[in-house]
């Protein structure tokens, strides 16, 4: 009963992507070393993100899967970021 | 008391007035309108007056409208809330400070000259700041003549204000659930003329533990337990409360918790002195640690000289 | 439940289909939905006479001033159980657990829930987690901290709060556990035809519902771990004198428990929307708005969390964004009551008890919704937090509310439930007296709430008394009421007259056209839909 | 069980138990989220403290996890594509390496706790009372976070040895891997937390 026809993802992309995630951890490492001072936590949550990013898209199949996976994700993430974002009018303004 | 008085028992009740009048109004016609309306629809639909139902499955203009009329509502309701609460935040520059103290389960007031008490005396049509401290656990300072609340917690420094603009008493509450005698946290405050006010702040014999030797010094004792809120967690008639009871303690062997050793103290002056100053260092067994605080700056030597009094009274 | 009843009906129900299991395992081992909601039905009825009793004593104790049944502990420790038996066990897992089970894959046109042993170990959960809660009454004692949990005191008290946040915590399980069930069956098992906008409109609620347990849940669940955190390894999260900040419990906590709420009102509201049509002959008004307004709050209802906090210090742009998004979210509220109302218009409505709890309801609900505006304002919270006007308001609208749609949904569903019918003069008469009861019970808390009297309070001052009487004697009509509507139940459920009467109420969903009570996987063969659900012609 | 219970589980409806998989790694992260809200409120009042708490966590450590972490992770991805290929031999080893790494994590992780307990840093410490208020936090949050991060570990370890004993036995193959998927998704789950954890605790010194 299975209506999803398997993509069959080659090794060499999930190497190519851990390539890429390896890189990406050796910056953010670089980047804290060098003083960026109030960016630095940017940077490194803009790492993080990209990263994590990939690791949805491939790793976790989302690129190739139906898109209501995506939509869920997304809305998922979004939702947990506004209720970060709304504690903070608490006490960013206090 | 809710009433309509227009002389107002402080300057913040005028608008939360207001928008309980408001909001009230619009709930109210909401409920009674609605209601009648379904009650109609009941009956003059009644299966045997209208056998036949006639099919409709919506109407998109109507939901546009029931959808914008109540958002528009809300948003008058909100404003109202809004006005009445936001000279709340604006304490002014110049005003009379008083610390008001909560802990379990009593509050008490210290004035800027260094003067406490268990009651709030405040000057009629003046600014009062109230700055809330909170020694153990959250509580909250309610006035419901004067609508104003504020939680206290510990740790944060916080304040409330108001010009109260009635004279004479009204209730004060501790409204945060804040362990057994939460319903007992009350207690009231009193406004009264500036120079009734004055007479009384500046007359400190009340609160310093004169030894006058009208009154017994066991009752002086009691006194001093009294107006510190000891009560609340002691008992004088040998009920287990939160602490140990007075009764039947002074001089006997006590089996005590000190740090994680158990052993057998006498109950003497020393003993007495440690419980009010580091109350968490010999716990009695059966009790628990952490629910009383240090009472270093609320009791005096003096004062421990008076509460021991009381305690070998008791014995008698 | 004599087995040749099969023979006369040509198929055997679900109530005589045991899985060739032995006396309880006939039921403990099933992974029938349907029993699976029975299950949930007979052990709920346990905590709520549990939790019903418990309210009883504190009216009781609130008669006079001054101590008159009980101490102040005692009365701190009833109503921290009654809170959580009542929350946690009762209204967040009550309507969906034992109506949703039952109904969600019918009305769906599926043989079953997408994980039927999950969902068998869904109930699992859920008695270990109430097992837990009751556990918590023994050794030091109950715990007296209000179902709130607040820091700091809830690390301090010496009673057992601790098995009773675990308590909790486990039921977060199952009630996520449940809400991961529905979503999946809803998005894989719907029939062929049953679009998403065909689908009935108790499902879209339990769709919305599923959501929220899903992502609010483990909010609570981490909280409550951190607290456990607190007390065992004393870190300090909450803790002011380790720089913990109390304030942060209260944001985690509510960030759970206001869509708490809604995950008790959205099916609340979803059985409203089946009755109403059905005892209206009529199509339901504004199918697809009411669909929307379902949505919507349960994503606004994610963001108001603030407005249990009004006076705890919060920063003021907080303070007016929650007042603001409060009022918003009461809006999708307002067109479901007003869809209502219009479907009764120009229907042919029948005063069938079940039609009467849902027009009830819609009376309760608007009580304890508007006043929630009450509250949701600035100026008037700030005099009403944490007093009897929050106890009037939220009683009014979880137990009004939830509690009326659930009778009005065991009234409606029991003869397809039981495939027996009770006595309708009877649950007429329990339900007069009961909303009478009601109102007498929570209405003079309005106004206690308004001359300031605070809640949690186990004694009060005599200028409260008054009221006070008129609400303990309301708790006693309230509760010969729910004696005859409950007596009546169990005793038709066990002897009621016998019904295999497939449509009694002349619905149009699904659940009205299998046989009575449904043989164990439903549907022959599972139906292809056409037609448009609530479709009269 | 019985013929009938049997019938309905009988049909096999691998969208939906991954939907339901997703839908549990929304849990999760919804768990996580509670814990984040925290870090970044304390992080916020206390980021001075913050900084100077971080300099104690040993950046090597972290970054040596964080690529073991990346590494299973693509290992285990590369095991459904084994997997599809009919190519048993390297679904398990795959999954081997997977598992074996996880425990390196793992041991890694003993070491780093075991040291700062050696430190006198564990939460409630005296240690922690004198050094303040964020700092307690720090560690409180540090402990607590990267402690329920290595329960998951633990709990996808027991998920894959399952898969792995199924691919094994023949239950899973190439037609009907779903819960090799699934575990595939836990894993990395585990995975998308830590590469937040960190940054967020060693990098911010
Ligand atoms: C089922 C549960 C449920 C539901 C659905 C609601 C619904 C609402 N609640 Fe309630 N609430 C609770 C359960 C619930 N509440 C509980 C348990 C507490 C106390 C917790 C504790 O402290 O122990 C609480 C406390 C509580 C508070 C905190 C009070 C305090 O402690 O100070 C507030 C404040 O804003 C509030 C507001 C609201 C609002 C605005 C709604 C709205 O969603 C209501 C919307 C409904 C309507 C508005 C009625 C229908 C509309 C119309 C008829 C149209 C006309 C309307 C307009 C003009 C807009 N609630
Ligand atoms: C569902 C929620 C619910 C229900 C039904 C009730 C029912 C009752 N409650 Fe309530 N109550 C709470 C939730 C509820 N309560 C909460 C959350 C608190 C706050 C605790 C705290 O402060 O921490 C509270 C607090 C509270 C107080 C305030 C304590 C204080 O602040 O000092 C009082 C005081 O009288 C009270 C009384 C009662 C009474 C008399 C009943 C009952 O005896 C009435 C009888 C009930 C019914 C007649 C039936 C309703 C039907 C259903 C809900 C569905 C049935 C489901 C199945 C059978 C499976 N309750
Ligand atoms: Cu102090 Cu309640
Ligand atoms: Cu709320």
């Amino acid at each position: 009963m299975s209506d999803t026809s398997h993509h069959i993802v080659p090794y060499s992309t999930y190497g190519l992507i851990l390539l890429l995630l390896l890189v990406l951890t050796g910056t953010s490492v670089a980047v804290t070393q060098i003083e960026l001072t109030k960016w630095s936590t940017a940077v490194a949550l803009l790492l993080a993100g990209t990263k994590s990013a990939f690791v949805l898209a491939i790793f976790m199949h989302l690129k190739f899967d139906q898109k209501i996976f995506r939509i869920m994700a997304v809305l998922i993430i979004l939702l947990l970021a506004s209720v970060i974002i709304i504690t903070f009018l608490d006490y960013a303004f206090r | 008391m809710y009433t309509a008085d227009p002389q107002y028992a402080s300057n913040f009740v005028a608008g939360v007035d207001l928008a309980f009048m408001v909001i009230l109004g619009i709930s109210i016609f909401f409920l009674i309108a609605l209601t009648i309306v379904m009650l109609v629809f009941i009956y003059k639909y009644r299966r045997d007056r209208h056998p036949e139902a006639i099919q409709n499955e919506g109407n998109n203009k109507l939901e546009v409208i029931w959808t914008a009329i109540p958002l528009v509502l809300v948003l008058v309701m909100f404003y109202f809330g809004w006005m009445g609460w936001k000279p709340m935040t604006n304490p002014p520059e110049e005003a009379m400070h008083v610390k008001a103290i909560a802990r379990m389960w009593n509050f008490s007031f210290q004035y800027e000259n260094g003067k406490i008490t268990d009651t709030l005396y405040v000057p009629i049509n003046e600014p009062v700041i109230l700055d809330l401290v909170a020694l153990d656990v959250l509580h909250s300072l309610y006035i419901p003549a004067f609508r104003v609340k504020e939680d206290m917690v510990p740790g944060q420094e916080k304040v409330m204000w108001f010009i109260p603009g009635t004279e004479g008493e009204f209730d004060l509450f501790c409204t945060e659930y804040c362990g057994l005698e939460h319903s007992y946290m009350f207690t009231g405050v009193k406004v009264m003329p500036r120079d009734e006010f004055d007479a009384w702040i500046t007359d400190t014999t009340a609160a310093a533990p004169v030894v006058d030797t009208e009154t017994s010094l066991a009752d002086q004792g009691w006194e001093v337990l009294r107006r510190n809120g000891c009560n609340a967690c002691h008992s004088v008639d040998g009920t287990k409360l939160i602490g140990p009871s007075y009764l039947g303690g002074w001089g006997t062997m006590r089996s005590v918790v000190t740090g994680r050793e158990e052993r057998e103290v006498v109950v003497d002056a020393e003993y007495v002195r440690r419980s009010i100053y580091e109350p968490n260092a010999d716990v009695v067994e059966g009790f628990n640690k952490g629910l009383m605080l240090s009472y270093k700056d609320m009791c005096s030597e003096e004062e421990i000289v008076l509460i021991i009094e009381y305690l070998k009274a008791l014995n008698e | 439940m004599t087995s040749n009843d099969s023979e006369n009906k040509g198929y055997k129900s679900y109530l005589e289909e045991d899985g060739g299991r032995k006396g309880i395992f006939k039921w403990i081992l099933s992974t029938d939905h349907k029993r699976i909601a029975l299950l949930y039905l007979y052990s709920m009825m346990v905590w709520f006479t549990v939790g019903v009793v418990l309210g009883l004593l504190m009216k009781l104790e609130l008669i006079a001033p001054g101590q008159t049944i009980m101490g102040p502990q005692s009365y701190n420790a009833t109503f921290t159980v009654h809170g959580v038996i009542m929350i946690f066990l009762i209204v967040i897992p009550g309507l969906p657990a034992v109506f949703g089970n039952f109904m969600l894959p019918i009305q769906i046109g599926a043989k079953d829930v997408a994980f039927p042993r999950l969902n068998l170990l869904s109930w699992y959960i859920y008695v270990l987690g109430s097992i837990l809660v009751i556990l918590s009454l023994f050794g030091n004692g109950p715990p007296d901290t209000g179902w709130t949990f607040y820091a700091p005191y809830s690390f301090k008290t010496g009673t057992n709060m601790l098995p009773a946040a675990l308590g909790a915590f486990v039921l977060g399980f199952s009630s996520i556990l449940t809400g991961l069930n529905f979503i999946v069956t809803i998005h894989r098992m719907r029939a062929p035809g049953m679009t998403w906008f065909k689908m009935p409109l108790f499902t879209w609620t339990l769709y919305g519902t599923g959501w929220i347990q899903l992502l609010a849940t483990p909010i609570i669940g981490i909280t409550l771990l951190m607290v456990a955190g607190d007390r065992i390894l004393g870190i300090g999260f909450f803790d002011p004198a380790k720089g913990g900040d109390p304030l942060l419990y209260q944001h985690l906590f509510w960030i759970y428990s206001h869509p708490a709420v809604y995950i008790m009102i959205l099916p609340a509201m979803g059985v409203i929307s089946e009755i109403i049509p059905t005892f209206s002959k009529k199509t339901i008004f504004g199918y697809k708005a009411i669909v929307l307004s379902t949505l919507a709050i349960a994503f606004v209802g994610y963001f108001v969390w603030g407005h249990h906090m009004f006076t705890s210090g919060m920063s003021g742009t907080a303070l007016y964004t929650f007042s603001i998004l409060t009022f918003l979210v009461a809006i999708p509220s307002a067109i479901k009551v007003f869809n209502w109302i219009s479907t009764m218009h120009q229907g042919s409505i029948s005063t069938d008890i079940p039609f009467l709890w849902a027009a009830s309801f819609i009376f309760v609900f608007l009580i304890g919704g508007l006043t929630g505006l009450v509250v949701g304002a600035l100026a008037t919270d700030v005099h009403l937090h944490d007093t009897a006007f929050v106890v009037a308001h939220f009683h009014f609208i979880v137990f009004g509310g939830v509690g009326f749609a659930f009778f009005g949904a065991i009234h409606y569903w029991f003869p397809k439930i039981f495939g027996r019918m009770y006595d309708k003069s009877w649950a007429k008469t329990g339900w007069i007296i009961f909303f009478v009861g009601f109102v007498t019970l929570y209405g003079p808390m309005f106004y206690l709430g308004m001359i300031g009297m605070p809640r949690r309070y186990f004694d009060y001052l005599d200028e409260f008394h008054g009221p006070n009487i008129v609400s303990t004697l309301g708790a006693l009509v309230m509760i010969a009421g729910l004696l005859i509507i409950l007596t009546n139940l169990i005793k038709a459920a066990r002897h009621g007259e016998k019904t295999t009467e497939m449509n009694p109420w002349g619905g149009t969903n699904l659940e009205w056209q299998i046989p009575t009570p449904p043989p164990l996987e439903n549907f022959d063969e599972i139906p292809v839909i056409e037609k448009a659900t609530y479709k009269y012609d | 069980m019985s013929a009938t219970s049997a019938h309905i589980n009988e049909h096999r409806d691998d969208t939906a138990s991954k939907l339901g998989m997703w839908l549990f790694i929304f849990t999760e992260l919804m768990l996580f989220g509670g814990l984040f809200i925290t870090y970044s409120v304390y992080r916020y009042s206390h980021s001075g403290a913050f900084h100077l708490a971080a300099q104690e966590l040993d950046v090597t450590m972290g970054t040596i996890n964080t690529v073991i972490l990346l590494i299973s992770s693509m290992t285990l991805a590369m095991s459904t594509t084994a997997i599809q290929k009919k190519d048993k031999r390297t679904t398990l080893i795959l999954i081997g390496i997977t598992l074996v790494l996880a425990l390196v994590f793992l041991v890694n992780k003993y070491f780093e706790w075991s040291a700062k307990i050696g430190h006198g840093i564990w939460p409630g410490s005296p240690l922690l009372e004198e050094l303040g208020r964020g700092d307690t936090l720090f560690f409180g949050l540090y402990f607590f976070m990267t402690g329920l991060h290595a329960v998951h570990i633990i709990v996808g370890m027991v998920i894959l040895i399952v898969v792995f004993v199924f691919v094994w036995k023949d239950k899973l193959t190439f037609d009907n891997f779903q819960l090799l998927e699934n575990g595939g998704l836990y894993w990395h789950l585990v995975d998308l937390i830590w590469i937040f954890l960190f940054p967020l605790f060693y990098l911010i010194t």
